[in-house]
């Protein structure tokens, strides 16, 4: 009972459009796994059906043995699924430490009764400071988060998914658009969190960094599986370099 | 009689079409819901008015209070609601107010120079009336029906046609997008205010000649009305809206006509819009099929 | 007395515009139709003392619950649309309610509402009972509106209001939250009513129209949408001005518009919103003085 | 918190002490130097700023006219004038503001039903006449002694209306076409009650609201299936016009009958040629050979360039009852509410005021006028007092 996540036969069509189609994919306990592919490969919409943004066409989704395929996004979020977004969506106009607390809260949100609940109590407050001591942002605390850069955003995503204590990471392309010097750092917090035993789903374009932090990865083309392996077998992967040939350059 | 009332429906809702368009053109670039085009719509009738009186003549009094009242556009699309919507963090509603602001204004501001009256164009054309069979039209009715399809023509060629037109679009559908390939958007929004607010002063006009009144607060029902067309239409969608128009006013004479008095006049242009809202989201043309 | 009379209907606004913003300020969904909700409350407690015999007390929660179980509907439209066509789509539900006030003989049709002066412990309530009410009223929501601030429901709200889908992504149900923030308002708007009714003694169906919603929400940002003292100053002064500018005589309604516009262009984010000048300015002069953190004072 | 929540308290406190202060501010002891302060309230902004102009410059005039005669009993006539917007919030503030700091010694409505009706209660309360020009709601009166109304009751001249229709002009198939307010409702009741209790029948009922404009589809349903042979309409000049043009357009060979809402020089206007022949209900006769009428109706068109209407003569006349009772009976609320109720036989420019019926509503004939030449001119007159003496209900 090591399998965390298992995906079968999952298919997300947008009309005739076939953006996932038929995909079985399995995930371990404190395993890292990579999710590479062309740009319109279904990596992010694979994203938003584990998630339950999204309902699959068809297929099922298990997490931790159970069914779940069709569950909203706030469900999901609630069995422990975290995910960070490709394009940050930091929660602009409250604090860094608000953002932080608002995911802790993840079982708190009970809907009337929440009212009575205070938010911001002291072991909240230390859990959030203690995550936000550790990705880093813990003097920008008071500032909006609409008002600090990019790099800080992206570790904001890491540091809001850490809060919900998840069963399972999901990293949406978390060094898109940063520096190298920004891009070393989230590498170091993934090392760190890979360290801890958090069992985490990374989808990066960038493929050296993929090479270099995940145990194992899938490539998808097309919305199918065309190969999957370790770092390594994926590199000598002829089908691999052909769908990439001249698409990405940072695959050498 | 259907045959006939289908005609006063289309009649009626062209010249909803025509009024929400102004509306329309300013919402596909700037994103306001831009309620002082009712105030647009009332200015623009009493320049008509004001000029017929003088010249007598209805085509110049039409065209010049078209081109003033878009004028006046411009200047209120520059000095007032283009710093408010470059300002960060500007939320939707604060240009709705001052678009309420700018609507309560003006309406009090006509109110003081013309007074409360009613003016009347006392317009007599000497065309006469259509009578086909049973069914009848009458002459200011062929002249609104004329006049506005060759506006929605002239509309038509602007923005399908030229380069004005192609930047408009282009920034209609995405103004980042759009000034990246080099369109400069105040071109657009500078555009978009004078022909929506001369589009506003155009069916201004119309109704004051079409029902020989015209008054401080003629505004007040085209300015939420209008607000449903464009919601119905899509938003920012100028087909979508000649549609939303044909479609309430329709829904409205036939209401009046088969079922009676069970809702007020207004309540039905809103109740269409909330069961096509309900069923689509998005409007009858939604943006993305434009 | 002309003083409290003008008290008692800014009271009221105040209690509209504080709804309003739970609704708009902190949850972020927009709703143009908030005078319908108004309406419900005032019928609905109308009804109940005038035709019915019902005490003017019991009137109070049970408007209170009307207005909120008729918000539901219109959070369950804001889960189907989006901003501007949602906005729209709140006026239509303004448009269509107010409709059924003047079309439905129920609510007295075309002739309005007459409405009888509640009892107070055998007196029948004068003006300034109303002006006590209604503060007692304020200071409650208020201090709801405080509570919930600090609390996780607060928290949720804001999440809403920034990102629906980062929400939903910790774990919060956007749709029941966005149901519940529209109910919530609903029903305070739904209390104001029935306090307007009994005020007024007599309803028209044009009295919660469309332009008061627009009134509402004017009211809401011109103050300083998403907090405590935004909407109360905003009420405050804009329910004050039509009776301030009467010695503008002819020009007040002008005065008022322009008034709109000034304010919009140079302060948008509200006289006393969290940004605005005022309240910069009055932080600092607060922090030079009595060297406290700002948290403290402003929250 | 506590402390915070204890200091909000204080302040609302505070504030509430404070108003009382300046609402208990005693009354000035009057002095016969003093002006005597008639209160008068008209919707001069918002959508009814016609009407508003109407009766504030007919107030005026009566203001002006009297002090040129030297004032009542040397006193001289001040007014005190607030515009409503047509909103009944403004109302009460406007009401409470006349009764508590502007020491009038009665008012005269010039607004609507809606501002009207939420004004009485609050100067029956503190004992002030009011008398309003020409709201027709039902209510307005019974809210107390103090209340009086100037114009016919809405049943009244519904009763007119059906004895034009059925009486004079021998009607027998009648399309009523009503607004939807207190107006067109109460008006179209009698009027629909006394047409068929006298062998004609109500073949069709349009209600519109206030906001309407457009006429076409109904006036089409009207020529092509109901067919009547008289057209009764509840309701304002806006609507009005708008109806008779449509059914000029339309070749429409049918008799128009309006009310007093129609009576209104922007109705001639709107409507033009088209107006010729239209029959309405009102309480001014433009051809009476009363000289106050003339005088009025002149010295009004000569000041103010515009035609004098039903509204702004109504009003006038509201305040020639006022100057004559104070006249007669002084300043005191009071007397001059019971002065009012004995009042008899008075000539106003609006025919004899025979006196005010226990609902106090005045008794006067109802004038029948027709739009001639694009003006109003003599029909007839009704004076039968079991048709224009309102029945309380």
């Amino acid at each position: 009972m090591n399998e965390v996540l298992r995906i079968e036969g999952l298919k997300m069509y947008f009309g005739g459009l076939k953006a996932i189609d038929g995909l079985d994919i399995s995930l371990y306990r404190e395993e890292t796994l990579g999710v590479i592919g062309p740009n319109g490969a279904g990596k992010t919409t694979l994203f938003n059906v584990i998630c339950g943004v999204l309902k699959p066409t068809e297929g099922k989704i298990f997490l931790n043995g159970e069914e779940v395929q069709g569950k909203s996004s706030f469900e999901m979020a609630r069995k422990g699924v975290a995910r960070t977004f490709q394009i940050s969506k930091p929660l602009r106009d409250i604090s860094i430490l608000d953002n932080v607390v608002a995911s802790l809260g993840i079982n708190e949100y009970t809907g009337f009764k929440s009212l009575f609940k205070k938010s911001h109590s002291k072991e909240t407050v230390d859990k959030a400071m203690m995550i936000l001591r550790r990705t880093g942002l813990e003097d920008f605390k008071d500032k909006k988060a609409g008002e600090v850069s990019l790099g800080y955003l992206r570790r904001l995503e890491i540091a809001r998914a850490l809060a919900i204590n998840p069963l399972l990471i999901m990293l949406d392309e978390p060094c898109a658009g940063l520096s190298n010097f920004a891009i070393n750092e989230v590498i170091e917090l993934i090392m760190q969190l890979k360290e801890e035993g958090k069992t985490i789903v990374l989808i990066e374009h960038n493929l050296p960094i993929s090479m270099k932090v995940c145990d194992r990865i899938v490539v998808l083309n097309y919305g199918q599986k065309i190969a999957e392996g370790t770092p390594k077998e994926i590199q000598s992967n002829q089908e691999v370099i052909e769908a990439y040939l001249g698409e990405d350059d940072d695959f050498a | 009689m259907l045959l006939q009332q289908l005609v006063n429906g289309i009649m009626i809702g062209s010249v909803y079409a025509l009024t929400a368009m102004g509306a329309t053109l300013i919402y596909g670039i700037l994103r306001i819901l831009d309620i002082a085009n009712a105030a647009a719509y009332a200015v623009g009738a009493y320049l008509g008015w004001y000029i017929y009186t003088l010249t007598n003549n209805l085509f110049l009094a039409f065209f010049l209070a078209m081109i003033l009242t878009g004028l006046i556009g411009v200047l209120v699309e520059k000095y007032i609601y283009l710093p408010i919507i470059s300002k960060p963090n500007v939320i939707t509603i604060v240009p709705l107010i001052t678009s309420v602001g700018l609507f309560t204004l003006t309406g009090d501001l006509l109110r003081l120079i013309a007074g409360p009256n009613v003016k009347s164009l006392g317009v007599k054309l000497r065309i006469g009336v259509l009578q086909i069979g049973n069914l009848r039209i009458n002459p200011e009715w062929i002249f609104i029906i004329i006049l506005t399809a060759l506006l929605f023509s002239i509309l038509w060629f602007i923005l399908n046609k030229t380069k004005l037109g192609l930047a408009w679009r282009a920034t209609a559908s995405d103004s980042e997008i759009a000034q990246a390939m080099g369109v400069n958007i105040n071109v657009s929004m500078a555009l978009s205010y004078i022909l929506g607010y001369g589009f506003a002063a155009s069916a201004g006009i119309m109704v004051g000649l079409l029902y020989n009144s015209i008054y401080p607060t003629m505004g007040d029902i085209p300015s939420y009305k209008m607000l449903a067309i464009i919601v119905l239409g899509g938003l920012g969608n100028p087909v979508g809206t000649v549609l939303a128009g044909l479609l309430i006013g329709l829904s409205e004479t036939l209401v009046a006509a088969y079922i009676g008095s069970i809702m007020p006049r207004d309540v039905i242009a809103f109740l269409v819009l909330i069961i096509v809202l309900l069923v689509k989201p998005s409007g009858l043309i939604s943006k993305k099929n434009a | 007395m002309y003083l409290i009379v003008v008290s008692v209907n800014i009271g009221i606004f105040i209690l509209l515009a504080l709804s309003l913003n739970i609704i708009t300020g902190y949850a972020g969904q927009a709703a143009l139709g908030h005078a319908a909700f108004f309406g419900i409350g005032a019928y609905t407690s109308a009804i109940m003392t005038s035709n019915y015999g019902f005490s003017f007390w019991i009137s109070l929660p049970v408007a209170f619950m009307v207005s909120g179980i008729v918000g539901i509907g219109l959070g369950l439209i804001s889960i189907r649309m989006k901003d501007d066509f949602l906005a729209i789509t709140t006026i239509g539900v303004n448009f269509v309610i107010v409709a059924l006030f003047q079309y439905s003989s129920f609510f007295g049709a075309s002739l309005g509402m007459t409405v009888k002066k509640p009892m107070f412990f055998g007196m029948r309530m004068n003006t300034s009972g109303y002006l006590i009410l209604i503060t007692i009223i304020i200071i409650i929501t208020c201090y709801f509106i405080h509570k919930m601030n600090k609390s996780w429901f607060g928290l949720a709200l804001s999440s809403i209001r920034n990102d629906e889908m980062v929400a939903s992504s910790l774990g919060i149900d956007v749709n029941k939250y966005k149901i519940l923030a529209f109910s919530l308002g609903t029903a305070i708007a739904g209390i104001a009513g029935a306090v307007y009714a009994h005020h007024m003694t007599f309803i028209y169906s044009s009295d919660f129209a469309f332009t008061v919603s627009i009134g509402i929400l004017s009211m809401v940002v011109i103050g300083g949408i998403g907090t405590i003292r935004g909407p109360i100053l905003g009420a405050i002064l804009l329910g004050a001005a039509p009776e301030l500018f009467r010695f503008f005589a002819d020009y007040r309604m002008i005065v008022y518009g322009g008034l709109l516009v000034l304010m919009m262009r140079f302060q948008p984010q509200g006289i006393f919103g969290n940004d605005s000048f005022i309240t910069r300015n009055f932080i600092q002069a607060y922090k030079n003085i009595f060297k406290k953190k700002v948290g403290d004072i402003i929250e | 918190m506590k402390r915070k929540l204890k200091s909000l308290l204080l302040v609302s406190l505070a504030l509430m002490m404070a108003f009382s202060m300046v609402a208990c501010n005693s009354k000035p002891v009057e002095t016969n130097d003093d002006p005597i302060r008639i209160g008068f309230f008209a919707p001069i902004t918002g959508p009814a700023a016609a009407d508003g102009l109407s009766t504030s410059n007919s107030a005026e005039l009566a203001v002006e006219i009297v002090n040129g005669n030297g004032g009542i009993n040397g006193r001289k006539v001040e007014i005190v004038k607030y515009d409503d917007g047509l909103d009944t919030k403004q109302a009460v503030n406007i009401a409470q503001k006349l009764t508590t700091n502007d020491n009038v010694v009665a008012v005269v409505s010039g607004s609507y039903s809606g501002p009207t009706r939420v004004a009485a209660p609050i100067f029956q309360e503190a004992g002030i006449p009011m008398i309003s020009g020409y709201a027709i709601h039902p209510e307005v009166t019974q809210s107390g002694d103090f209340i009086f109304s100037q114009s016919f009751s809405g049943a009244v001249q519904g009763k007119a209306g059906g004895v034009v229709a059925v009486d004079m002009l021998k009607a027998k198939r009648i399309s009523i076409i009503a607004v939807d307010i207190d107006f067109g409702k109460e008006l179209s009741e009698s009027f629909t009650q006394y047409v068929e209790a006298n062998g004609a029948e109500v073949v069709s009922l349009d209600k519109f609201a206030m906001s309407d404009s457009e006429f076409g589809p109904v006036i089409t349903k009207l020529k092509e299936e109901v067919k009547p042979d008289l057209i009764y309409m509840a309701n304002y000049y806006g609507h009005g016009a708008e109806i008779v043009r449509q059914v000029k357009n339309m070749d429409f060979d049918v008799q128009i009958l309006g009310t007093e809402g129609i009576d209104s020089y922007q109705f001639l206007e709107i409507a033009g040629e088209d107006a010729e022949g239209v029959i309405l209900t009102t309480n001014m006769d433009r051809d009476s050979e009363d000289e106050s009428t003339q005088t009025y109706i002149k010295t009004y068109t000569e000041k103010y360039g515009l035609i004098p209407d039903m509204v702004g003569a109504s009003v006038y006349d509201a305040f020639q009852v006022l100057f004559k009772v104070i006249e007669e009976v002084g300043t005191e609320p009071e007397d001059i509410r019971d002065a009012i109720k004995e009042l008899k036989n008075f000539r106003t420019v609006t025919g004899v005021l025979i006196e005010y019926a226990p609902s106090r509503e005045a008794i006067k004939p109802v004038q029948i006028q027709i739009i001639e030449n694009g003006e109003f001119h003599y029909f007839d007159r009704i004076e039968d007092l079991d048709i224009i003496t309102p029945v309380p209900k």
